[in-house]
């Protein structure tokens, strides 16, 4: 018992926060309610996405820059499809593309040996000017019911749908794997890859399975840029450096084989908050800006120096 | 405006850092200052896509404004979060481009406008007939794509026209400058610059490269327009595309929620040229010239019948609220 | 004898590739500056005539000139990749210093405002190295907080001088569009700059360390090395050298903006890595940094110049670059 | 059981760049048969070891099981052709616990637990992060999952190198007993004294190429050497038994009861100048603390610390230097820089200070460096990266790195793991030399014949306590082993 809380200190931290957080909006804005957290939770469905694709890749011990134009590649795709045909396989085809973009991502690192960081910056390049490809410029359109199931609350008054489709659209897809062969040798790759080698793990497969379900996250990324917009922009939105700052913060170790889906994307919606505070508050947005960056840096530095202490012994 | 109310006004940008913009949002700080009935502006001002922009809508309504002012990323992505807010009967003005969201008030520069108008002089100076560069902002958006449809119409209508190089500029400076070297070291002769905004560092690059000069139009932008009238041998136009149109915005907004509602829930604010080849011309140029002004701001600092704020004001950029 | 000897040219050419990495990688450039050559004859010839006349733009002294603060940014990379770290921060550092010197230059005159800008910048890196160092944040994030945080302090302090105007300081024009028999007047700058770093990191004590602490920090700490002051003084130094780019990119571009110079960071990141600095510290060349910033410049240039949708054209950028590094890897067997 | 061997590599070749690991590597191995594979350090057996297995990949060669071509493509196609290996690095996943690891290679648990137990190592739950976890039960644990594969033919690369005594013995009883039931096993060391107990054959391996096979048998030690090093060398010599210098005069490190963590309780002792102290300690009584606090990476919870008479306290290894001791860990990846060529790492202490980050004396260092080299005999061909080298010549890197800047005090954490028999008997020597021109040493070693031959006086640690001092004379294996297992330190020493 005092195992798991140890092990999941970092986490339960980010909980709390995210309660306190929540709390304190409450009362800035007494009329914050259902309606806000319905908005929280669809402001957070692009980012939770990106965040959960790179958090796996940065597990396995990589970090893929190509997040954002992806993302934007399947936002287009999806975009220009259902235009065309029906909505169901649509989904489909886009989900299937943004596994075959992180497929191709890994195969690339894999196959040439160049690093990650690097083969990945070359095709951020290359995803965004696929995107432009697609759709010259913002445009297509998304079906009617795409748009309505992230909108508004579930059964109950309170619980956003878009946060449904977080929990279970990542729920469905981590806790397979994580449960099975496949989740151990990503863990075990990014711990060492010397090692998880010489411990019999396909130490290539793994890191391409790892990019594979990073794009295949990128494709609900794109999905949900659709649908919340209702057409397809070409142009990659800010969700690279924002899925690795919520990364980091979530308790996913740069480097690899430490860390889960779960604190990312409580991060998530601990920085969209923030945004909704500040903006409650009418603070000054260029102030807002630093205000953004000093927490970040002082979460983690909290959270290190946490760490370093309960290291010493 | 009568009887003082207090309003609270949202207001949604998603590009910071960038000249156009930075004067947009202190437009709007100094017309909701001026105006009497206007107790709060919140702002939510960053570089975000149309997804970020209807997260900062949706956190402006429920900040419970009374009405939002906002340049929209894109005409068709914010329905769901304008039509949510006309649901709770706040005002939405949208300035500098259109929004598709049905009774949303539009209060635009007239970009299809603002190429054409300068590509057609351009075109003229040429003679109807030559060979010119296009530089266009940043690929795969709104603005650039309605300039694009601008310049097109226009070249449409000189046959003799014809671009030799195309490329995007990204709406960045240093960029702009070093495409406009590479132009000019191919080799391959042009006989014109149509800019969309990147203007004055594509006419350092003819001086400081010894290349003789060629027309070129830009937009009003304080360092280009002084260019026009300092730099020797320039022949060039500005075409106006005022950021304060973002305070003409406030009034409107202000306007609405006092019951003065236009008739129309479109209006287009027209682009005008300045051209330094006429005395008329200079003459305009000069007027308008403000040296001091942060070389990135439009000369344009007001919208006549539509701003109120001075000078002064608008470059305090100080809004209801602040200090 | 064995297998490596059956074939003895290729080998040696293999093998001396493998030593000399700079060798496949100015080979690249210049194979890259031919393509160009045969896509448009006579680009790379310094005098020809013009439909006017002669113009004397000399393509490669711009190709230069715009690669310098490129490499200079690279330098930041470079230096702070050693240590497995990186500098996120550079970028906006840069256009800090350009708009502060600008604006501060036309109010306090020209002397106190570039020793603020490099204030500026010294600033942020030592904000850096103390959280990346005693604090011990991840670089990344640490670089990209004060990024941000440097971007919203650019953005508070723009309002304040809305209404002071802009100059450029004279020496910095200079340096930065004036030519000496062609090439660009950065290069007394550049020269004197990339002697420095590059003789940092060979044959200096710090250099040594910068390496070891990529390498292993237990094994430095171990030999008495105390990381937090490599850290304190690298950040630091990177934040300089990212004050000093932005001044000299100023007087290339002439113009103030907010995001001058911020489209740099990612190339500047690019460059360091073709040039064969490994991200995961320990391993890195400056003198290749220089050429994957050439390199850079020289595809930007193709990329312009090459008549096709802005789609395809952003594409085959990341393709030539993935391109390039996978067979630098190749040929010299490093990562 | 000639025809029917269960391993047969032959022919294997190997080079890496410049580099010939491997030219004609040779051995059969067959059922129930121990197989020692000896080696210089550099000679190749690493290599060996991962072509059998799959974790490289042979430039020419074969590889037969039961005269059947083996796919050995990689770990986990050996794993299946039953070669199961134990390498010279730990080879656990460090962020996972132990019962993930075992997943990992489909480990049966069961079986796994039991080896554990049987190897003698207790306190082990499969919730343990491997990273949590001591070098010497990593080895152990490394060792189980082997066993509990059920290999046709276990491959044992310098396993015993970082573990205590006692363990040791439990190894070589339970492989010796596997190998009574059927199984081959290849073991490398380069310790004698275990393969005369435990080996049926040895194959010596020179330069990458297989030069002999002997039998076990009396005296096979001088002919191992001969082949092994192509020249003979006197190994009844034991240099420095005869040059013990007295401890003179006031004490270089004087040690008060000092405490660290729960394992270290209170050890007391004076090292003087002139003077080899040894310290012999079974796995986990305190000797990893005490070295950690003595060197600056820890903190003492108690007693005191004084060099020269002052009285010392270390935030940082840097303090520890400044007072004038230094400390080579007992696991070199702890003090390598993997990636850096040979001469940075040894020249790594020059620059530390910032008072010497400044321009380097590259004469000076070479010559320093030169001469580190030369006196551990640092096979160089591979100095480009540290990684190149073999484990043996890693090692003495991490060892040359002092004494090339010269050293006071010396802490010296079990310096011989892996090195072979030519270097360690230069290794004695070189700590006496060290001695003799005025520094104090203070050596850990977990091959206790090492005390008689290196050390003046030895002190036995157990339980985080000082149980005895023994002087160099009277330590002989027997009386050493008694003390470290806690049996009273006087009739030992009586
Ligand atoms: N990856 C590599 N790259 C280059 N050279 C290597 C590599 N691995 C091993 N070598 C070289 O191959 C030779 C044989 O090394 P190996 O590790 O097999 O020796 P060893 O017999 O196990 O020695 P030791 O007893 O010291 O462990 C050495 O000269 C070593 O430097
Ligand atoms: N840069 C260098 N290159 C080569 N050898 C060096 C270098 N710096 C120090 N050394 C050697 O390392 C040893 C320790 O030098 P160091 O300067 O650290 O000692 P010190 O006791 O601080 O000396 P001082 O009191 O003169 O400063 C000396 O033997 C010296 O020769
Ligand atoms: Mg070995
Ligand atoms: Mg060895």
């Amino acid at each position: 018992m005092t195992e798991a809380l140890r092990k999941h200190a970092w986490t339960m931290g980010l909980l709390a926060l995210l309660v306190v957080l929540l709390a304190a909006t409450k009362l800035i804005q007494p009329s914050f309610g259902g309606p806000g957290l319905e908005s929280l939770a669809r402001a957070a469905l692009p980012f939770a996405f990106a965040t959960a694709g790179m958090a796996v890749v940065v597990i396995v011990g990589g970090i893929d820059l190509s997040v954002a134009s992806m993302m934007a590649v399947c936002a287009v795709t999806a975009a220009t499809l259902m235009e065309r045909m029906a909505g169901v396989p649509a989904i489909f085809i886009v989900l299937a593309v943004g596994l075959g973009m992180g497929l191709l991502n890994g195969a690339l690192i894999v196959v040439t040996r160049v690093p990650d960081i690097v083969v990945t910056l070359a095709m951020l390049f290359v995803w965004e000017g696929v995107a432009l490809l697609i759709l010259e410029t913002p445009g297509g359109a998304t079906a009617d019911w795409v748009e309505d199931s992230i909108r508004g609350p579930f059964l109950f008054g309170w619980l956003p749908k878009a946060f449904l489709i977080i929990a279970l659209v990542t729920a469905a897809i981590w806790i397979p794997i994580r449960r099975s062969k496949l989740g151990l040798s990503i863990y075990a790759t990014g711990s060492d890859e010397m090692a998880a080698f010489r411990s019999g793990v396909a130490v290539g497969r793994t890191k391409i399975a790892a990019y594979g379900i990073c794009g295949l996250f990128c494709g609900f990324g794109g999905l949900s840029l659709a649908a919340l917009t209702g057409i397809g922009e070409p142009v990659p939105g800010p969700y690279l450096l924002a899925s690795v700052a919520a990364v980091v913060l979530g308790g996913v170790v740069l480097g690899g084989g430490r860390g889960g889906l779960l604190g990312p994307i409580i991060a998530v919606f601990i920085l969209r908050i923030i945004r909704t505070i500040l903006t409650l508050m009418a603070v000054d947005p260029n102030v807002t800006t630093i205000i953004e960056g000093t927490i970040m840096v002082a979460v983690v530095m909290l959270g290190t120096a946490a760490t370093l202490r309960s290291a010493r012994r | 405006a009568g009887g003082h109310k207090s309003y609270t006004i949202g207001v949604s940008n998603t590009v910071q850092g960038n000249g156009w913009r930075e004067q947009m949002i202190c437009a709007m700080r100094a017309q909701a200052l001026v105006e009497g009935d206007v107790a709060n502006l919140i702002v939510a001002h960053r570089n975000t896509d149309s997804a970020g922009q209807l997260e900062d809508i949706n956190n402006l309504i429920e900040a419970g404004v009374d009405a939002i002012v906002l340049n929209p990323s894109n005409p068709d992505a914010l329905n769901s979060a304008l039509d949510a807010a006309m649901a709770q009967d706040i005002v939405v003005v949208a300035v500098d481009a259109g929004v598709t969201a049905e009774g949303a008030y539009i209060l635009s520069n007239n970009q299809e406008e603002y190429a054409y108008l300068g590509a057609k002089w351009l075109f003229e100076q040429l003679g109807g007939s030559g060979d010119v560069v296009y530089m266009r902002g940043i690929a795969g958006v709104s603005a650039d794509t309605d300039r694009d449809n601008g310049f097109k119409r226009a070249l449409a209508e000189f046959s003799g026209i014809n671009v030799v190089h195309e490329v995007f500029t990204g709406w960045q400076q240093d960029q702009g400058k070093q495409q406009m070297f590479d132009f000019l070291a191919t080799g391959i002769p042009f006989d014109g610059v149509w800019t969309s905004g990147i203007d004055n560092v594509i006419v350092d690059a003819f001086v400081e490269s010894g290349a003789p000069l060629v027309p070129i139009v830009g937009a009003d932008n304080a360092g280009f327009v002084q260019y026009l009238t300092t730099v020797d041998g320039l022949e060039g136009a500005a075409v106006t595309n005022p950021g304060s149109v973002g305070g003409a915005g406030i009034a409107l907004a202000v306007d609405i929620l006092n019951g003065e509602a236009p008739d129309s829930t479109t209006v287009l604010v027209d682009p005008v040229l300045w051209e330094n080849k006429t005395a008329d011309g200079r003459a305009t140029i000069e007027g308008a010239q403000n040296p001091n002004l942060d070389p990135e701001w439009p000369v344009s600092v007001t919208v006549p019948g539509w701003t109120d704020y001075s000078m002064e004001e608008i470059i305090a950029c100080e809004g209801p609220g602040d200090s | 004898m064995s297998a490596t000897d059956t074939n003895p040219p290729l080998a040696r050419l293999g093998r001396l590739m493998r030593d000399n990495p700079m060798i496949p990688l100015v080979v690249f450039l210049i194979l890259l500056i031919a393509t160009l050559e045969v896509m448009r004859p006579g680009i790379v010839m310094p005098f020809r005539g013009g439909r006017d006349g002669l113009i004397s733009t000399f393509w490669v002294g711009n190709l230069i000139k715009f690669a310098i603060p490129l490499a200079m940014l690279a330098a930041c990379q470079v230096l702070t990749m050693l240590t497995a770290g990186i500098d996120l921060s550079a970028g906006i550092v840069a256009t800090v210093a350009a708009f502060v010197c600008a604006t501060l230059s036309s109010i306090w005159g020209v002397a106190p405002a570039v020793l603020i800008a490099l204030a500026s910048g010294l600033t942020v890196g030592i904000v850096n190295g103390i959280g990346v160092g005693l604090v011990r944040v991840h670089p990344l994030i640490m670089t990209l907080g004060t990024g941000l945080i440097a971007t919203g302090c650019l953005q508070v302090y723009q309002r304040l001088v809305i209404n002071a105007g802009a100059e450029i300081p004279g020496f910095l024009v200079w340096l930065g569009t004036g030519r000496t028999l062609g090439m660009p007047n950065g290069l007394y700058l550049f020269i004197p700059f990339a002697a420095f770093v590059i003789c940092l990191m060979r044959f200096t004590g710090f250099g040594r360390i910068l390496f070891a602490l990529g390498s292993n920090e237990r094994a430095s700490m171990l030999s008495g090395v105390r990381s937090w002051q490599v850290y304190l003084a690298l950040y630091a130094l990177s934040g300089l050298i990212a004050a000093l780019a932005g001044l000299l990119y100023l007087g290339i571009i002439r113009q103030t903006s907010l995001s001058l110079a911020n489209p740099l960071l990612l190339p500047s990141v690019a460059a360091a890595v073709i040039g064969g600095t490994s991200i995961f510290g320990g391993r890195g060349s400056y003198a290749g940094a220089i050429v994957g910033a050439l390199i850079l410049r020289v595809l930007d240039t193709m990329l312009t110049l090459l008549q096709m949708p802005e789609g395809a054209r952003t594409a085959l950028f990341g393709i030539i670059i993935l391109a390039v590094t996978a067979l630098y890897v190749r040929i010299t067997g490093s990562r | 059981m000639d025809d029917l061997a269960v391993l047969d590599a032959s022919g294997i070749v190997k080079t890496f760049g410049a580099v010939r690991a491997l030219t004609d590597a040779n051995l059969r191995v067959g059922e129930g048969e121990v197989v020692a594979l000896m080696g210089a350090n550099g000679a190749g057996k690493s290599t060996f070891v991962k072509i059998i297995t799959g974790a490289l990949r042979p430039d020419a060669g074969n590889v037969l099981i039961r005269g059947r071509e083996a796919r050995v493509g990689n770990p986990a196609e050996a794993r299946r052709s039953g070669l199961v290996p134990v390498y010279q690095e730990p080879s656990l996943i460090p962020d996972l616990d132990v019962g993930d690891n075992l997943r990992l290679g489909d480990t049966p648990v069961g079986p796994f637990m039991d080896w554990v137990r049987e190897l003698g190592v207790e306190d082990v739950r499969l919730a343990d992060m491997i990273s949590d976890l001591p070098l010497a039960t990593l080895r152990i644990l490394d060792l189980a999952r082997a066993l509990a594969s059920e290999p046709d033919v276990l491959l044992l690369d310098e396993m015993t190198a970082a573990l205590p005594t006692d363990l040791v013995e439990r190894v070589l009883t339970v492989v010796r007993a596997r190998a009574n039931d059927g199984m081959g096993v290849i073991y490398v060391s380069h310790r004698f004294t275990e393969i005369s107990e435990l080996c049926d054959r040895a194959s010596v391996l020179r330069d990458g190429r297989t030069v002999g096979d002997l039998e076990i048998e009396p005296g096979v030690e001088e002919r191992a050497v001969e082949l092994m090093l192509g020249q003979k060398l006197d190994l009844s010599h034991r240099e420095g038994a005869a040059s013990r210098g007295a401890a003179s005069g006031a004490s270089r490190l004087s040690v008060r009861n000092l405490s660290a963590g729960p394992k270290l309780t209170d050890v007391s002792f004076d090292l003087h100048p002139g003077e080899v102290l040894g310290v012999v300690a079974l796995e986990g009584q305190g000797q990893d603390e005490l070295f950690e606090v003595l060197s600056g990476f820890e903190k003492p919870t108690g007693g005191q610390v004084e060099v020269n008479g002052r009285p010392v306290s270390f935030s940082h290894p840097a303090d520890a230097i400044a007072a004038g001791l230094t400390f080579v860990p007992g696991n070199r990846a702890e003090a390598l820089l993997a990636q850096r060529s040979v001469r940075e790492n040894i020249a790594l202490p020059f620059a530390a200070r910032p008072r010497s980050w400044g321009p380097l004396k590259l004469g000076r260092e070479r010559e320093r460096v030169r001469y580190a080299i030369d006196k551990l005999q640092i096979d160089t061909r591979a100095q480009g990266e540290a990684q190149m080298l073999s484990g043996g010549n890693q090692q003495k890197v991490t060892i040359g790195r002092w004494l090339a800047t010269g050293v006071e005090t010396l802490l010296l954490f079990d310096p011989t793991r892996g090195i072979d028999v030519r270097t360690k008997r230069q290794i004695y020597p070189l700590a006496r030399e060290l001695a003799e021109s005025g520094a104090a040493v203070l050596f850990y070693t977990s091959e206790l014949d090492e005390v008689a031959l290196a050390c003046d006086r030895a002190i036995v640690i157990f339980n985080g306590r000082v149980v005895d001092t023994i002087e160099a004379s009277d330590a002989d294996e027997q009386t050493l082993m008694r003390a470290a297992y806690g049996l009273t330190g006087t009739e030992a020493v009586s």
